[in-house]
C-alpha cells in the first residue's frame, strides 16, 4: 500500500492543477485560445502519436516536427558543452585569457540570442546548422561560466597535491581539473537545458521547414489552438524528460560529490 | 593556502603576476574582436548589408544614446525588467520558503514546478498576447513566466540547505518553529534567494528584449525591429550592443548589492570556516 | 563527588540527575540503539568530562540531556525537576563552531540571541554580552562577524554565546575539537579560570584524554555503543592546573593511562589496522 | 474598453499597425478621422494572429490583418467581423507591387524552375505564401516540393542574394535599394484574382456596439480616395517619408498596391476558395455574415 | 645529529640542507616577509619536527622545502643538488586530508597516481599500491572513495600516498591536526612504525607540541614570523615509544615543558585576551 502510495506524494498537486484548468475552461472560463485539457490531450495523442506499430507509434507529424528539433538540440547542446567546458576551464586555469575575454564572455551572456537571428540565418542560411548555432550560443553561456567557475573554484591544496605528484598536464585536466569542476559544470549544463528548450522554439520560428517551433507558428497562424496546446504539452514533457535524465546522469556521475558533502555534513 | 599558485597549471613554476592589470587585458580583447569583425567585413567575408562595420555601429550607439526616442524605449524596457522582477520575486520567493520548510509541500509541487518550468515562455506568445494583449503586461507576463522558476526553486534549495547544527543550535535556546524559520532559515536561504533572483535578473532583460523583437509595442526591442525593417544593420547592432551593455550593467549592479547586503554569503562560500 | 557505577542515585543535593537513560534512533531498519543505559550524577559547580570510543552515543547523550532529543527509556532531572525540553538554566556549546554561529550576525548579536526572548532590558542585555565577551577575552570583537574571526576566536564567541544566560549547567560536546592544539590549550585554560569565576557546572565531553584528565573533577568513561557508563574516575589533581606543571605530575600521567587504557579496552577492535572508525 | 461612444468628445479605438501605412498618415494629418469623430491609437502588432489575439482581448478595437489570416480566423469561429479592406493586389495593367524574386544572375527563369526550391515568404501558410502556391500551381509545378521558408522581411533580399533561398516573394517596396540587384519572375499575384492583402476586422461585439466600425470604414474610403487622386501624391508620400524615414521620392517610385477600402465579397470567396484547394480549410465557411453591410462594396 | 642554530651547515651527510632559506610573499601592499632566515640539517633516516607559534610560517617553509614555492633567499639541497622544484625523491602529505585526496578516485586509484606519470610497469604498481595500503592497515579499503571512510582512514590514505613513490624524504605538514584526539594517538604508532620500517627521512610540522617530542628526533623550534630557528632540541627519548609508558617518564615532561616554554616565549602575545591568531 505504502509503495502504491509513494508516487501520489509527489504528482497530486500536478493532477489538483489539471483538474482545476479542465473544470475552469468547461465551464465559466471557456475559450477558443485555451481549451480544456481533456481535448488537449486527445489533440495531443492524434497528433503525435499514431496507431501503426510500423513506425514505433510515432505520427508523420512527430516524425516531420519533433525529430529534428531533437536532432538539433542534441547537436547544439553537445557542441556548447564541448566548447563551453574546454573553454571555461582553460580560462579559469589560464588567467591572462581569462581577463582577456572576459568583457566579451559578459557582454555574450547579456545579448538576447533572438537578436542575432538575422546574422544566423546571413551566415548558416536555412540550415539546420543556423537552429545548432543559434542553440549552441545560448547553451554556451552557462556552460562556460560555470566551468570557468569550476576550475578556479578547485581547492587549493588539490592543485599542489597535483604538483607535488608532478602529474603530466594532459593527466592534470583529465584526473584533476575535469573532475574537481565537474559539479560546477554539471550544473551550468542543467541549468542550459532549459535554455535550449526555449532556443529550440524561437530558433524554429523563423527560417526553419521543420521542428516544433515551425510547427507552433504554423498552428498560431491557423489559429488551431489544440494543436498547439499539444505542442506545448510535447515541449513540457520533453523538458521534464530531460530534467529527470540528467538528475539520473547526475545522480551516477557526481556520486562522490554528493556522498563527500553528505558526509562533511 | 596561497592563492598565488592556485590557477597555475601543473609544472609552471609559480610565476608572479606582474605588469598588465586584469582590466587591461580585457580592454585587449574587446579590442581585437572590433579589429577581427572589422577585417571580416573588410575582406567580404560577410556583406556589409547584413553586418555592419564596427566603428560605423559604434558611432550608430553614440547616436542612439543621444536619442530621446531611444532613451525613452529604453526606460520602458528597463521599467518591464523591474516590474517583472518584482512581481516575481514577491511571490516566487515566499512560496518557496513555504514550499521548501514543508516537507509535504515539497515534493507535489517540486512536480509542477519542473512541469512546468520546461515550457519555454515564447511558446506562450500568442496566448499571452491574447490574455494581455500587445503592451506592457504581455512583456510582463511572459518574463515573470520565464524567472518565477529560477526564483522559485532557489528559495526552496535555500531553505533546505539551511544547516541543521544550526537549527539544533536554535533550538537549544528554546526557539518555536516559527522562531527558527524567520531566524535561521530566512537568513541562511538569502544567499542562494539573491542568487536566483540576480539570475532572474539577467533572464528576465533577455525575455523581455525578445518578446519586443517578436512581437510587443514599446521597447528597446521595438526600436531594433524598426531599424531592421528599414534595413539599417549599424543601428541594428548599435541596438544589440547598446542591450548587451544594458545586461551586464544589471549582473554587475545586482552582484554588487549581494555583496553589499549579504557579506555572509560570499564569505561562506569562500571557505570553510 | 559521588562515583555511581550504573547505580541508583545517591545524591539529592545533585544539580544534574541522569537515571537510565537509553535513546534508539528509529530508521527503516528498525530501532537504532545509540544509548543503552547511563547513570551519573553532576553535583552543583562540578565540572565533569565524558570520554568514550568514536560513535559510542556521546553526542546523543548530550543531546539528550539538554533536552534537545525526547529520551527513550530513563530521566533527565535537573533541580529535581525532569528536563525534557531546553530549559533556561542549560546553555549547549557545540563542537562545530562554523555551523553553530550565525553569519549573518556581528559577534555580539550572537552572542545576546539566547537573551532576545527573555525580556531581559536592553541595557542589561547589553551589559552581559559585553560582560561575557570580556569573560573570552573578545571585547574588541564585537562588532565584527564570525567569518573574520580565527576558528579559536569563534570558538570563544560560542562559549561567550552559552556564557551569556549564565546558566547553572553548561553542556559542550566536543567544542575544541576544530581547533589547533596550540588554541585548544589556550582555550582549555580559558574554560578553566572562567569555570573557577562563574561557579558554573560544567558537563564536557571530548576524545582527548589529556584534556578530559587535565579539566575534570570527574571523568565518566562509557562504552563502545550503545553505551553504558564503564567508569566514573574523580581526578584529584590540585588546582588551579597548568599546562606543564600539572601535566609534569605522576599523578596526572597515572590518571591518563587509567582513562587511556579503560577506553581502549572498552573499544571493540583496538588494532589499529582493523579500525574502520565511523566518525 | 474603448470604442465606446460617449457623450463628450470623439471616441477612441486602438488599431493595430505594421509601422507606417500611408493611409493611416494620410487621415491623421489631414484630420479625417477627427472628421468622422474617431480618434485613433495605433499599436503595433507582428502578424495575423497577434493582431486577431489583440482584437478579440480588448488589447486592439481593430486588427490589421491580411485577408487570408482574417477568413482563417473567421472559419475557426472567432467572433470576428472585417469592418473594411484596405490594400488590394495590383491586377494588370496596373504595375506589378509585388514580385517572385531572384537575384539578377540567376538561373532561375520562370515557375518552372522553382520546382523543388526554396522560397522566402514572411510567414507561413500566410497570404504570400498561399498567393505563390497558386500561382505554382497554375504554371504546373507540384508545390509540394517547393520549400517554402519564414523569413522577416528585411531578411529576405540579403538571404536571396547570398544564396541562402533560391526566390523569395515579397513586395517592391520592401526591397530597400536592392532594386537592381534583384530581378522577378512575375508577379504571383496578378492572376490570382483580387486578394485582400490587407483588411482591418474587430470583434463581433465592438461592431454592434454603436456606429464606431462604421464610422471608421467611411474614414477609410475617403481617405483613400483622397490618396487615389494624383494631385494628393505628393504630400501622401512626404507625409510616409516622415513616419519610415524612406526619401519621398524613393517611395513614389516604388509600386503600390491597390487601395480597396471596401470588401468585394466575391473577390473574398475566390481567396477561400484557394484556401480550401491547398488543405488550409477543409471547407469554405459562409462569409456573408463575416463582412458587415457598411463594409460592402 | 647535528644541532645548528642559527649556524652553517656542518655536515655533508645530510640528505637534506636548508640554508638562509627566506621567503617573502608579494602583495599589493608591496613584500610580506613569511620567513626570514633558516636554516638547519636533516639527515638520512631522521624524524625531525618543526614547531612555532600560529602563522610563523611553517607551512611556507614546507612547500619551500619541498619545491612547490620558489625560495626568496638562500638555498635547499637534496643529495647535494639544489631543489626547486617538485622532485621524485620528496613526497608531501599536507593537513587537510578531505582536500588533499581526490574525492571522485577510488582510494586505490588515489594512491596510484603518483605513479601514473612516471612510467612504472601496471604490474608494480598495483604491487606497489597494495603494499602502501597494507602498511598503513587499509588494504581491505582500496575500492572504496575516501568519502566512504574516516578522517583517520582518509589521512592514511594519504600517507599511503606518499609512501607509494618510496621517498626519501616525507614531508608532512600537520597532517594529524584534523582528526580527533583518539585517531591522533593511533595515527601517530603507524607512523612510527612505518617510519621504523622504511627508514624514510620525515620532516614533520605540528602544532601540538607534545606529539612533536613524542615522535621525533629533534625538534626545530620557528620564532614568531618572519621566522628564524629560535632553537634545535634533540629529543633523547629511548625508541620505542609507547603513549602511555613514554609519556609518564620525568623526560618526556621535561622535554615537553622546554618546548612549550620555547615556543610561548618566542609568541610576540602570549595572553589569550589580545590573540587574534589569523589562522
Ligand atoms: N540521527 C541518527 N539516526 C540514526 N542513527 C544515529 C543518528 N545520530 C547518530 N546515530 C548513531 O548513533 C550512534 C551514536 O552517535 P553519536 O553521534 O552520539 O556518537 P558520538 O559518541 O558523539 O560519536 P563521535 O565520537 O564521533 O562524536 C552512532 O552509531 C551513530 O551512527
Ligand atoms: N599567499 C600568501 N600571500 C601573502 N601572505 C601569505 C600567503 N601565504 C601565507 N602568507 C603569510 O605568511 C605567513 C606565514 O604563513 P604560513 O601559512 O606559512 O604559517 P604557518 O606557520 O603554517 O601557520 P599555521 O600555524 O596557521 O599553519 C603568515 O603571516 C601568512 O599570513
Ligand atoms: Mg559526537
Ligand atoms: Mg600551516
Amino acid at each position: 500500500m505504502r509503495r502504491v502510495l509513494r508516487p501520489l506524494q509527489w504528482v497530486w498537486l500536478l493532477v489538483v492543477v489539471l483538474l482545476v484548468w479542465e473544470l475552469l475552461t468547461r465551464t465559466i472560463a471557456t475559450s477558443l485560445f485555451v481549451p480544456p485539457v481533456s481535448e488537449i490531450v486527445r489533440t495531443f495523442g492524434r497528433t503525435w502519436f499514431a496507431a501503426s506499430p510500423s513506425t514505433l507509434f510515432l505520427s508523420e507529424e512527430f516524425r516531420t516536427n519533433v525529430l529534428p528539433s531533437i536532432g538539433r538540440i542534441a547537436a547544439g547542446y553537445s557542441i556548447a558543452s564541448v566548447v563551453g567546458i574546454g573553454g571555461g576551464i582553460l580560462l579559469g586555469v589560464w588567467r591572462p585569457a581569462g581577463a582577456f575575454f572576459n568583457p566579451l564572455i559578459r557582454l555574450g551572456m547579456s545579448v538576447p540570442v533572438t537578436a542575432l537571428l538575422p546574422l544566423a540565418i546571413v551566415v548558416f542560411g536555412i540550415t539546420n546548422s543556423m537552429n545548432v548555432f543559434l542553440i549552441a550560443l545560448g547553451c554556451l553561456w552557462p556552460i562556460l561560466i560555470n566551468a570557468y567557475d569550476g576550475a578556479r573554484g578547485i581547492d587549493g591544496t588539490m592543485t599542489l597535491t597535483a604538483r607535488s605528484m608532478q602529474l603530466s598536464r594532459r593527466r592534470y585536466f583529465l584526473n584533476v581539473l575535469l573532475p574537481g569542476a565537474s559539479p560546477a559544470i554539471v550544473a551550468g549544463m542543467r541549468v542550459s537545458v532549459g535554455t535550449a528548450m526555449v532556443l529550440m522554439v524561437v530558433s524554429e520560428l523563423y527560417a526553419a521547414t521543420s521542428g516544433l517551433g515551425y510547427y507552433l507558428t504554423q498552428q498560431q497562424r491557423l489559429f488551431r489552438f489544440p494543436q498547439l496546446w499539444s505542442a506545448i504539452l510535447l515541449i513540457a514533457l520533453l523538458g521534464i524528460l530531460a530534467n529527470a535524465a540528467f538528475a539520473a546522469l547526475e545522480r551516477s556521475a557526481l556520486r562522490w560529490h554528493h556522498a563527500a558533502r553528505g558526509e562533511s555534513r | 593556502m596561497t592563492t598565488e599558485t592556485s590557477a597555475l597549471p601543473v609544472g609552471a613554476p609559480a610565476r608572479v603576476r606582474r605588469g598588465v592589470p586584469e582590466w587591461a587585458l580585457g580592454v585587449a580583447g574587446a579590442v581585437v574582436l572590433l579589429v577581427v569583425w572589422d577585417l571580416a567585413v573588410r575582406s567580404g567575408a560577410v556583406s556589409e548589408d547584413s553586418l555592419p562595420y564596427p566603428a560605423a555601429m559604434l558611432a550608430r550607439a553614440g547616436n542612439l544614446l543621444a536619442d530621446p526616442e531611444f532613451l525613452t524605449q529604453t526606460g520602458h524596457t528597463l521599467w518591464a525588467w523591474f516590474a517583472s522582477l518584482a512581481l516575481a520575486s514577491a511571490v516566487a520567493v515566499p512560496l518557496g520558503l513555504l514550499m521548501g520548510y514543508f516537507a509535504t509541500l515539497y515534493r507535489p509541487a517540486s512536480t509542477v514546478v519542473h512541469a512546468a518550468r520546461s515550457i519555454p515562455s515564447t511558446a506562450f506568445l500568442p496566448v499571452a498576447i491574447l490574455m494581455f494583449g500587445l503592451g506592457f503586461q504581455m512583456k510582463l507576463a511572459l518574463a515573470i513566466y520565464a524567472i518565477f522558476w529560477p526564483i522559485l526553486l532557489n528559495a526552496m534549495y535555500g531553505v533546505r540547505d539551511a544547516e541543521p547544527q544550526m537549527l539544533t543550535a536554535g533550538r537549544s535556546m528554546g526557539w518555536n518553529r516559527y522562531r527558527l524559520l524567520t531566524r535561521i532559515v530566512l537568513p541562511s536561504a538569502a544567499p542562494a534567494i539573491a542568487t536566483g533572483i540576480r539570475v532572474a535578473s539577467s533572464i528576465a532583460l533577455i525575455v523581455v528584449l525578445s518578446t519586443e523583437l517578436l512581437g510587443a509595442t514599446t521597447g528597446i526591442g521595438t526600436v531594433i525591429t524598426t531599424y531592421q525593417q528599414a534595413q539599417r544593420p549599424d543601428f541594428v547592432y548599435a541596438g544589440i550592443l547598446l542591450t548587451g551593455l544594458l545586461g551586464v550593467v544589471v549582473y554587475y549592479a545586482f552582484t554588487f548589492a549581494e555583496r553589499a547586503l549579504l557579506p555572509w554569503a560570499n564569505a561562506q562560500r569562500g571557505g570553510s570556516r | 563527588m559521588t562515583a555511581t557505577i550504573g547505580g541508583e542515585k545517591t545524591m539529592t543535593s545533585a544539580v544534574l540527575e541522569v537515571a537510565g537513560l537509553g535513546k534508539s534512533y528509529r530508521s527503516r531498519a528498525g530501532d537504532v540503539p545509540a544509548v543503552r543505559s547511563i547513570t551519573f550524577d553532576v553535583a552543583p559547580g562540578e565540572f565533569v568530562s565524558v570520554v568514550g570510543p568514536s560513535g559510542c552515543g556521546k553526542t546523543t547523550l548530550m543531546m539528550c540531556i539538554a533536552g534537545l532529543l525526547p529520551l527513550t527509556t530513563g530521566a533527565v532531572t535537573f533541580r529535581g525537576t525532569p528536563l525534557d525540553a531546553p530549559r533556561d538554566g542549560v546553555a549547549v556549546v557545540f563542537q562545530d563552531y562554523s555551523r553553530s554561529l550565525f553569519p549573518w550576525l556581528t559577534v555580539a548579536k550572537n552572542v545576546a540571541l539566547p537573551l532576545k526572548d527573555r525580556k531581559v532590558p536592553r541595557k542589561q542585555v547589553r551589559s552581559r554580552v559585553a560582560h561575557a565577551l570580556e569573560m573570552v577575552g573578545l571585547g574588541h570583537a564585537a562588532d565584527l562577524h564570525p567569518w573574520q574571526l580565527s576558528g579559536g576566536m569563534q570558538q570563544r564567541v560560542a562559549i561567550a554565546r552559552g556564557l551569556v544566560v549564565e546558566p547553572e549547567v553548561l553542556i559542550m560536546d566536543e567544542p575544541f575539537a576544530s581547533v589547533d592544539a596550540q588554541t585548544r590549550t589556550s582555550l582549555e585554560d580559558l574554560l578553566l579560570r572562567i569555570w573557577a569565576e562563574t561557579g558554573t557546572t560544567v558537563l564536557f565531553v571530548t576524545h582527548d584524554i589529556d584534556e578530559a584528565v587535565y579539566l575534570s573533577d570527574r571523568v565518566v568513561v562509557l562504552s563502545q555503543g550503545p553505551s553504558t557508563v564503564v567508569a566514573d574516575i574523580p581526578i584529584g589533581l590540585d588546582r588551579p592546573r597548568d599546562q606543564v606543571a600539572t601535566k609534569q605530575t605522576a599523578l596526572f600521567g597515572e590518571l591518563r593511562g587509567e582513562v587511556y587504557s579503560l577506553v581502549m579496552a572498552s573499544e571493540k577492535r583496538t588494532s589499529l589496522a582493523g579500525r574502520s572508525d565511523p566518525e | 474598453d474603448g470604442g465606446t461612444d460617449t457623450a463628450s468628445g470623439p471616441a477612441t479605438i486602438k488599431v493595430t499597425s505594421f509601422g507606417c501605412e500611408i493611409w493611416n498618415t494620410w487621415a491623421e494629418a489631414k484630420g479625417v478621422f477627427a472628421k468622422h469623430d474617431l480618434k485613433v491609437e495605433l499599436v503595433k502588432s507582428t502578424g495575423g494572429s497577434a493582431a486577431v489575439a489583440a482584437v478579440l482581448s480588448g488589447a486592439a478595437d481593430l486588427g490589421y490583418v491580411n485577408g487570408f489570416s482574417a477568413i482563417n480566423a473567421y472559419n475557426t469561429g472567432f467572433p470576428i467581423e472585417m469592418v473594411a479592406g484596405a490594400n488590394t493586389n495590383a491586377t494588370p495593367p496596373a504595375k506589378p507591387a509585388q514580385g517572385v524574386f531572384v537575384g539578377t544572375n540567376s538561373p532561375l527563369k520562370s515557375a518552372k524552375d522553382l520546382a523543388g526550391k526554396t522560397i522566402a515568404v514572411n510567414e507561413l501558410n500566410g497570404l504570400n505564401q498561399i498567393v505563390t502556391s497558386t500561382w505554382l500551381k497554375q504554371n504546373g509545378v507540384d508545390v509540394s516540393g517547393v520549400r517554402f521558408v519564414a523569413l522577416p522581411f528585411s531578411d529576405q533580399v540579403p538571404a536571396l542574394l547570398s544564396g541562402k533561398v533560391d526566390a523569395a516573394q515579397l513586395g517592391y517596396s520592401l526591397l530597400g535599394d536592392n532594386n537592381d540587384k534583384v530581378r522577378s519572375l512575375a508577379d504571383p499575384f496578378a492572376t490570382a484574382g483580387t486578394v485582400y492583402i490587407a483588411t482591418y476586422v474587430a470583434s463581433k461585439a465592438f461592431v454592434a456596439k454603436g456606429d464606431t466600425a462604421s464610422r471608421f470604414h467611411d474614414a477609410m474610403v475617403e481617405t483613400m480616395d483622397a490618396l487615389g487622386k494624383p494631385e494628393n501624391t505628393d504630400e501622401s508620400f512626404a507625409l510616409l517619408s516622415a513616419c519610415n524615414k524612406v526619401p519621398a521620392d524613393v517611395l513614389k517610385a516604388q509600386p503600390q498596391n491597390a487601395l480597396s477600402p471596401s470588401v468585394d465579397l466575391a473577390a473574398l470567396n475566390g481567396m477561400a476558395d484557394q484556401m480550401v484547394e491547398q488543405k488550409i480549410m477543409p471547407k469554405k465557411p459562409d462569409l456573408d455574415a463575416f463582412v458587415p453591410e457598411f463594409a460592402r462594396s
